[in-house]
């Protein structure tokens, strides 16, 4: 494969994202356009970027250790430069396949999600240019470029959650991931900065960063990892940006799908991951991150323990499952949170689509308690959505327990056991809401009369191949207890810190206490909610259900006080002070001729002395001059 | 007797004072206006007596210029007095303040 | 003697509107004649910009005697800096036309609009002092007689305001030039104003200095506003007519930036760099002050004056960030939100001329009837707010990292600059144009053709200078990094 | 020689001649208004043509030494002004005939005072003789009081004309007891020979002299309306008709400058800095309280009353530094007055063409929207409101520039300063105008005279002359430029050291 082709993974989708959007425009203003062009085009995209990367992904099989395309200065001041380069190497090439090739299921998904919508073109037009910001975020070469990706992910999800926009709630949830993510990217800047400012001038692509970042003081070093985890905070909604994820639920479920489940929210990941080099030298931060992590695990369970809508139930066990990629991530395991990011991706937009074809089905019902008795009406999605449970709960051998287990053994092993403990409950609350949703769902007894919208094939052929993902992705990275070579260790083996590793025995046990979490969780669910009937409706109250308040105290606390503030500021000091002292100097002038003016009396005589005083005047001064 | 060359000076500086003072505080038209003359004329002693010290005729010449001037000021003064007197019916001269500032505070 | 290419581009468009007034034809043809001419100047500034060579002297030189009693000259001449801003001028200036082309005005309105076009760039390109005071005093009356007459609301009260209020600065200005001129007089004994004669004078004390430079200062701060001075802002920009507003904002505020660049630091190096410090203090505050300041606005007009005047005072601190990266940012900056202010403003003026003058919370829904409209607008948007692939994210990054080169601490804090802007800019749009309300917004049309040719070559450039920076900078880094290392004396790379 | 000298004289000659014949033609009833009207006009271009005779070059001549006794002088600096003074007296002709005839109180006479004070003038700048200075001055005043009071039936008229006539009476006895005063210190009045006297002598035995000097000055103060002998232009100014107001603003305060600068140049040059201090703060007082006065003004014509008094301020600026860098300041003082008279009487006169049929626009309301009637008229007010107001490209700024870099230079930066500040005060009361001409939708207005007939056309000349002055380059295919119009005034400031 030839290096420049790497640009064109990126200019593919960008390029059809645009035409897409001019044809759209064209299609509203002039002449109507047939769905089929958007859908050929919307489609096309992002598979042949997925084409491009498994051909990039044998190249690196075969040894090549890394492409580099930099076609041209895209900055050049004085002795600091920045090229728009493309990097492929593993860790991006990773993160390219999984990224087109979900991103091509949820197009497919899609193509028949929305295809009643009016806004197909613009639709596909936003999913492209997302596509295409996050492969360049992935492809970059430097902080600087990979930036462009981060902010152009960031205007997508503000205009995908934003899609209807005619309604306030999705516009205002649009502003709030917006913002969200600007404070995320504050910091991601202010850390992108200092390392500028410390060893710019020596180059400013990863590799120059990762041999000169010696030179950096350490405690600049650990405000640069700071900071660049607070924007990791905010595209990975981590405690306490996390706030937008669950609004943004506004959008249509293929968006929730792609950018919130399976590609978007890891960007972060993959951020501390490509950093890898800074957060090795500062084993604090990471630490710290870990923790941020693990909290945020736990936080988001809680929450989705008590929430009646599937998608925000699905969004704050997004939030839970971030949580544990950097959990993995913070403690120096890349290639293990990585691995996480790899199956979360596959189960997660299993769910979400799962859940958008029950949504379709009933009409756009969203509460899970006025659904029940799926399972005979919906076969095929009751399936995948079991599959899809019993890997996000970590039931062997579904994708999700080898993730998530060894995110929990790397815990153990780094004598983290606060957080291990918080992951392992974690756990076991994660299996307990899933299957609540579940059962509920699929088995409640309310059943609903009403007849269903039938479900297209362009959105169950997806599901179905992410089921067999959701299933199997797992074994890539089947541990050594298992006699498995862990692949994905062996292929970011730059990105995989080998510890100390527990002896086989405790590995085993470990794993069959986080299996045991995961069932006890089921368990419960089963027992509450299996054979659950509805006389007495669920309490949609407490503070759990009102998610600890926390939009409240924010809205209360910031956003009233700024208003305020501006108010003060616009009205009091500009106009009340600034201008008023303006204002008043002038007109305190003209008063002051008016007053002036009286000495223009028409009175002779007065007028006469007035000279008069000015003769003597100047005698007296004669008489001073003179002596 | 001789009277010294100085008290000529001092009368006119006198009657001009007087003259000044006149315009200033007198209210009546005409007696501004003698005033204004008592001042052209303790002028005219003054180049009176100055040409009478130096004992050449230039003041002498000089006063006639000015008695001519100060004539021609009579003629264009009198006729706006007669006609200030037509519209304001006073003499007074602080009657005549059509021209008043106005707007000021 | 010859007359070259800066002269036509300065005086083309004062004859034609002087021909264009005198000749009895209408409106129609005037304005097209007009929107011709500033083509040809366009044309011309383009054919400088691609014959300017790589260097940080001036080029394209032009000199003749003109008050030789007082050593004043007819003085041009381009280098770098003003390159950048000729040619934004000149690219500007049409599209505005295009934008302003359905509004029936007088024939005086175009003929202003060409005058001023003289004013703005005489002042961009003369050399000697006295010339640029020339031109920068008389490129106000046309603005004056754009907004007097064809403004709305208080606009008279607004337009004598603004008209004192420069003026006030600009005479300030005044004395210091005068000053400086009987200095040099009295150091060499002819009379000069040519800056490259008064930045040899050595006799001054630092106290003189220091006041002449605020005797400058002040004028271009009153100009561009800086933080004290800028309560004339708000009132003309909402009172403003499109056109006005449109000069005002992407132009006129821009040439206070320059005639610091230009003036200031070459005749006062010691004084900006001794003051450099409170100046990017102010701009960071000021930044943040009018950002604060234009969130709760209910005028759209009003609340991009805040913006606009939180963008120059970010220029501001960049440019008084004595390292090559905050000026290169600023120098960007300059262009960038003049395009992206303009294009707003232009954009807001088609608002108003199909919906008159509303309140935000008089629109709304506007997305679903002028789908264009929204797009440019939103691109607009964007650059104003710095998302990377805009032209706005270079150069608010340069800046922040020439703050950052100064000290960490304001560089993070105007860093707040990726928050500032979006945090009304975004709520303004969800309010104004996207959110379906049950206001009447029946009379909104689309942009027209002529519109759309305008903002979106507009947008084009606007993408253009966001994923290629470097094509449009380098042409004025060794300007900058003259006045850096030869005039200002300040290590660069460091 | 005395084809030479005839020649030099002929302006002075010519004007004498025309205000008798014009007398003695007036009660004519066969000479209608308007034939007199063109004889006058005759005189006074055949007076400015023998002026321009002598242009171009420095020269300096007493004509008639033997009969005159050389207390007449002609130099290029008295054909300077002479030639100011004349085209004032031809734009008061024009706008004059015009106003009168509405006005009617239009009669022969009007024309002969007319040329009688500008006689009065021109022998004012041409003399070098202190009694005669005070008679020509009394008969350039005094023709102007029965002007002003010309219409006996008005009483602004004839008040605005007494009160004039009372305190300038006053000044002219000042004038003449500082006549005085010099004689008894010299034994004699003529300005070369105190000249040679002061040179000779100590300060200290020059009392008298400076006295006197003193004296003569507060006459010349009180003929520009400076700061405490200021009262009076306001009232006269008002009262007067509105050419006569022109007359009087602009063109007698040329002449007195011209007399003026004569006596202080040649006479006290060596004296002057005795009086600077004193001067200094008059300059500063007459502007701020010009400034403060003005800026609250309804009646335009006040307004510029008000500003004439600003006007004189700043002329007062280069006068004090003239002690210090003598060409340059009073070149400066030239140039200015030149500015000055074009752009005021260009105003005055504009406004006194506008107003004279129907007497209602006076006042900044009535021209709301007059734009839209008369733009070119409106055009030109601006261009004179802008020039007075020193804003680039007219010759306002061009004369300010000059006076302030002189003021600099002269080491008053002070003076300069605040000269700045009235000015920044100014553009609001000349701008407002602007304003309101331009801003307010076209009210109806009652019979504005068209813009035809010699009239306009002069003031549009005027006008145009402002503009020249301002940007006038030699750029233009070699037309003169304002290095044209310094170098005259520079010419006439050498003319008087021959």
């Amino acid at each position: 494969m030839s290096n420049y082709l790497l640009a064109w993974i990126v200019l593919i989708p960008f390029v059809s994202s645009v035409i897409l959007g001019i044809s759209y425009l064209y299609s509203i203003k002039v002449k109507k356009i047939s769905n089929k062009f958007f859908t050929f085009l919307a489609l096309l995209a992002p598979m042949s970027s997925f084409v491009l990367g498994v051909g990039f992904f044998f190249g690196l099989k075969n040894g090549v250790s890394e492409y580099l395309y930099e076609p041209y200065t895209w900055l050049g001041v004085d002795n600091y430069i920045i090229n728009m380069g493309f990097l492929g190497d593993k860790l991006s090439i990773f993160m390219v396949l999984f990224i087109t090739f979900i991103g091509s299921m949820i197009h497919i998904y899609a193509a028949g999600y929305m295809k009643e919508d009016e806004g197909y073109g613009k639709f596909f037009a936003y999913f492209n240019l997302f596509v295409a910001s996050m492969l360049l975020l992935v492809l970059a070469n430097s902080p600087l470029i990979m930036f462009i990706g981060w902010e152009g992910v960031g205007l997508c999800s503000y205009l995908l959650i934003g899609f209807y926009f005619s309604e306030p709630l999705n516009v205002v949830a649009g502003n709030k991931a917006f913002i969200a993510n600007r404070v995320g990217d504050f910091g991601f800047l202010v850390g992108i900065l200092f390392l500028f400012v410390y060893v710019g001038k020596l180059g400013f692509s990863y590799g120059a960063l990762e041999e000169y970042v010696g030179i950096v003081p350490n405690h600049i070093l650990v405000i640069i990892g700071v900071s660049l985890f607070i924007g990791a905070m905010g595209k990975s909604a981590q405690i306490p940006l996390y706030v937008w994820l669950p609004d943004a639920m506004a959008g249509p479920t293929p968006v929730s799908a792609l950018i919130h489940a399976a590609t978007m929210v890891t960007a972060g990941v993959y951020m501390v991951a490509r950093f890898h080099f800074i957060y090795d030298l500062i084993p604090s931060v990471g630490v710290f991150i870990a923790y941020i992590g693990a909290f945020s695990a736990l936080y988001a369970a809680i929450i989705a323990m008590r929430q009646t809508d599937i998608k925000k139930i699905l969004a704050y066990s997004t939030i839970s499952q971030l949580g544990y990629m950097f959990i993995a991530v913070g403690l120096g395991a890349y290639s293990s949170g990585l691995f996480h990011v790899f199956t979360h991706a596959f189960f997660k937009a299993l769910l979400f689509m799962g859940a958008g074809a029950i949504i379709i089905a009933l009409h756009h019902e969203q509460n899970i308690f006025k659904m029940g008795g799926l399972r005979k009406r919906l076969p095929l999605i009751y399936i995948v959505m079991l599959v899809a449970n019993l890997a996000i709960s970590g039931i062997p051998p579904f994708a999700g327990f080898f993730s998530k287990d060894e995110i929990l053994l790397k815990a153990y092993e780094h004598q983290e056991y606060l957080i291990y403990g918080i992951g392992l409950f974690t756990a076991a609350l994660t299996s307990y809401y899933m299957f609540r949703f579940f059962f509920v769902t699929f088995e409640g007894k309310n059943y609903i009369s009403k007849n269903l919208e039938p479900i297209s094939a362009s959105m169950k052929i997806p599901l179905v191949i992410l089921a067999i993902g959701a299933t199997f992705s797992g074994f890539v990275g089947l541990p050594e207890v298992f006699g498995g070579t862990n692949m994905i260790h062996q292929w970011l083996s730059n990105w995989s810190v080998d510890s100390t590793h527990v002896e086989n025995f405790k590995e085993i046990v470990l794993m069959g206490i986080s299996v045991a979490a995961g069932l006890i969780g089921i368990a419960v669910a089963y027992v509450k909610f299996f054979k659950y009937d509805f006389n007495q409706d669920i309490k949609e109250s407490g503070i759990i259900y009102n998610k600890f308040y926390i939009d409240e105290l924010i809205d209360f606390l910031i956003i009233r006080r700024v208003r305020q503030i501006s108010v003060f500021v616009s009205v009091v000091v500009d106009d009340g002070i600034i201008d008023k002292t303006v204002m008043l100097l002038s007109s305190g002038f003209i008063n002051l001729g008016r007053r002036v003016g009286r000495m223009q009396s028409a009175n002779t005589r007065a007028y006469a002395f007035f000279m008069l005083i000015g003769l003597s005047s100047f005698s007296l001064y004669l008489i001073f001059k003179l002596g | 007797m001789e009277v010294s060359f100085m008290s000529y000076i001092l009368l006119a500086i006198i009657l001009f004072s007087m003259g000044i003072i006149g315009v200033i505080s007198r209210k009546n038209i005409f007696i501004v206006y003698m005033s204004l003359e008592l001042m052209l004329n303790s002028i005219n002693l003054m180049l009176v007596t100055l040409s009478k010290h130096f004992g050449n005729m230039d003041g002498q010449i000089m006063a006639m210029m000015v008695i001519a001037i100060a004539a021609a000021e009579a003629a264009i003064f009198l006729s706006l007095i007669v006609a200030l007197y037509k519209l304001k019916h006073s003499i007074n001269i602080d009657d005549y303040n059509t021209l008043k500032q106005k707007g000021t505070l | 003697m010859h007359i070259g290419l800066l002269t036509f581009i300065i005086f083309l468009p004062l004859v034609m509107a002087f021909i264009l007034m005198v000749l009895p034809i209408s409106m129609k043809l005037t304005r097209n004649i007009a929107f011709l001419t500033t083509i040809v100047v366009f044309l011309l500034s383009l054919s400088i910009f691609l014959r300017f060579r790589l260097t940080d002297y001036m080029q394209f030189r032009e000199f003749h005697p003109w008050i030789s009693t007082y050593g004043i000259y007819y003085s041009l001449g381009v280098d770098g800096f003003s390159m950048i801003i000729l040619m934004l001028i000149t690219t500007l200036i049409p599209v505005g036309y295009l934008f302003l082309w359905k509004t029936r005005k007088s024939k005086g309105y175009w003929a202003s609009m060409l005058l001023m076009q003289t004013g703005v760039t005489g002042a961009l390109l003369s050399l000697d002092l006295i010339l640029f005071y020339f031109f920068w005093e008389s490129m106000l009356l046309p603005v004056f007689m754009i907004i007097g007459i064809y403004g709305s609301g208080n606009r008279i009260f607004s337009t004598l305001k603004i008209t004192i209020y420069t003026i006030m600065g600009s005479l300030f200005m005044l004395v210091s030039i005068l000053y400086l001129g009987v200095q040099f007089y009295n150091e060499f004994g002819v009379w000069s104003f040519q800056l490259s004669d008064l930045v040899q004078i050595t006799i001054m004390s630092p106290t003189q200095q220091t006041l002449l430079f605020f005797g400058f200062i002040i004028a271009f701060a009153i100009k561009i506003p800086l933080f004290p001075f800028h309560t004339w802002l708000m009132q003309t920009y909402s009172n403003s007519p499109t056109g006005g507003v449109f000069i005002l904002s992407s132009i006129m505020a821009k040439l206070g930036i320059y005639g610091i660049v230009r003036f200031v630091l070459p005749l006062f190096p010691h004084q900006y760099v001794e003051f450099a410090p409170y100046f990017m203090w102010l701009g960071v505050f000021g930044l943040i002050y009018f950002g604060v300041a234009a969130l709760m606005q209910q005028n759209i007009k009003r609340m991009f004056a805040y913006s606009s005047a939180s963008h120059l005072s970010l220029i501001t601190a960049g440019i008084f960030s004595l390292n090559i990266y905050g000026m290169t940012g600023a120098a960007f900056l300059i262009a960038a939100h003049a395009m992206a202010t303009g294009g707003l403003f232009l954009l807001v003026g088609t608002i108003e001329h199909d919906l008159g003058i509303r309140s935000i919370s008089g629109l709304g829904g506007i997305a679903k009837k002028a789908p264009l409209l929204t797009v440019a607008f939103a691109l607009m948007i964007l650059s104003i707010v710095g998302l990377p692939g805009t032209n706005g994210f270079v150069s608010e990054f340069l800046i922040v990292l020439g703050l950052f080169k100064y000290n960490n601490f304001i560089g993070i804090v105007s860093a707040t600059t990726v928050l500032v802007a979006a945090s009304f800019m975004f709520w303004m749009f969800q309010r104004a144009i996207l959110v379906k309300t049950d206001n009447n917004i029946s009379k909104m049309k689309d942009l027209d053709k002529k519109e759309i040719i305008g903002i979106f070559g507009l947008a084009v450039v606007i993408i253009a200078m966001g994923l290629y920076p470097h094509w449009f900078l380098y042409k004025i880094e060794p300007t900058l990094q003259h006045y850096l290392v030869d005039i200002l004396k300040v290590g660069v790379s460091s | 020689m005395k084809y030479d000298d005839i020649i030099y004289l002929l302006p002075l000659l010519s004007i004498g001649v025309g205000a008798v014949v014009l007398m003695l033609l007036s009660p004519i009833k066969s000479f209608s208004i308007n034939r007199l009207s063109w004889v006058t006009l005759f005189f006074l271009v055949f007076a400015f043509g023998a002026t321009a005779l002598n242009f171009g070059h420095v020269y300096s001549a007493t004509p008639f030494k033997d009969i005159f006794s050389s207390m007449l002088i002609t130099d290029t600096f008295s054909g300077y002004f002479s030639s100011i003074i004349i085209t004032g007296g031809i734009v008061t002709v024009l706008v004059g005939s015009h106003y009168f005839e509405k006005a009617n109180m239009l009669r022969g006479e009007v024309f002969s005072l007319l040329l009688f004070s500008v006689f009065g003038m021109m022998l004012l700048v041409q003399t070098t003789e202190l009694l005669t200075a005070f008679i020509a001055l009394e008969i350039a005043s005094i023709s102007l009081y029965s002007l002003m009071g010309f219409q006996k039936n008005n009483v602004k008229r004839v008040e605005g004309a007494f009160r004039y006539l009372v305190l300038g009476s006053i000044a002219g006895i000042m004038l003449l007891l500082g006549t005085t005063l010099m004689y008894a210190g010299t034994q004699s009045t003529n300005i070369l020979e105190i000249a040679k006297y002061i040179s000779a002598h100590p300060h200290a035995n020059t009392t008298l002299v400076i006295t006197g000097g003193t004296l003569i000055l507060i006459t010349f103060l009180f003929k520009i309306a400076a700061f405490p002998f200021q009262n009076w232009s306001m009232d006269a100014y008002e009262g007067a008709p509105l050419p006569i107001t022109a007359f009087m603003a602009s063109t007698f305060k040329v002449a007195i400058f011209g007399f003026i600068l004569r006596f202080v140049l040649v006479d006290f040059h060596e004296l002057k800095s005795i009086w600077n201090d004193m001067l200094f703060y008059i300059a500063i007082l007459t502007m701020i309280y010009g400034s403060l006065l003005a800026v609250f003004q309804t009646s335009l014509k006040r307004m510029l009353s008000a500003s004439s008094i600003v006007h004189t301020g700043y002329l007062l600026i280069a006068f004090v530094s003239i002690s210090n860098i003598g060409e340059s300041a009073a070149t400066s003082i030239i140039f200015y007055l030149i500015a000055y008279f074009l752009s005021s009487m260009g105003a005055f006169g504009m406004l006194s063409y506008i107003a004279s049929d129907d007497h209602l626009r006076v006042t900044y309301e009535d021209f709301k929207g007059f734009a839209h009637i008369r733009p070119y008229m409106a055009a030109m007010m601006s261009i004179f409101m802008l020039s007075l107001a020193g804003i680039p490209s007219t010759i306002g700024f061009i004369g300010k520039f000059y006076i302030f870099v002189g003021a600099i230079q002269a080491g008053y930066t002070v003076l300069a300063i605040i000269g700045i500040f009235a000015t920044f005060i100014s553009v609001y009361y000349y701008f407002k105008l602007i304003a309101l001409m331009y801003f307010y939708p076209s009210s109806e207005m009652t019979n504005v005279p068209p813009l035809k007939g010699m009239t306009p056309l002069f003031i549009g000349i005027m006008a145009l002359l402002i503009i020249w002055g301002g940007i006038g380059n030699t750029l233009i295919s070699y037309f003169p430029g304002i290095d044209f119009l310094i170098d005259t005034a520079r010419f006439a400031y050498q003319s008087l050291f021959m």
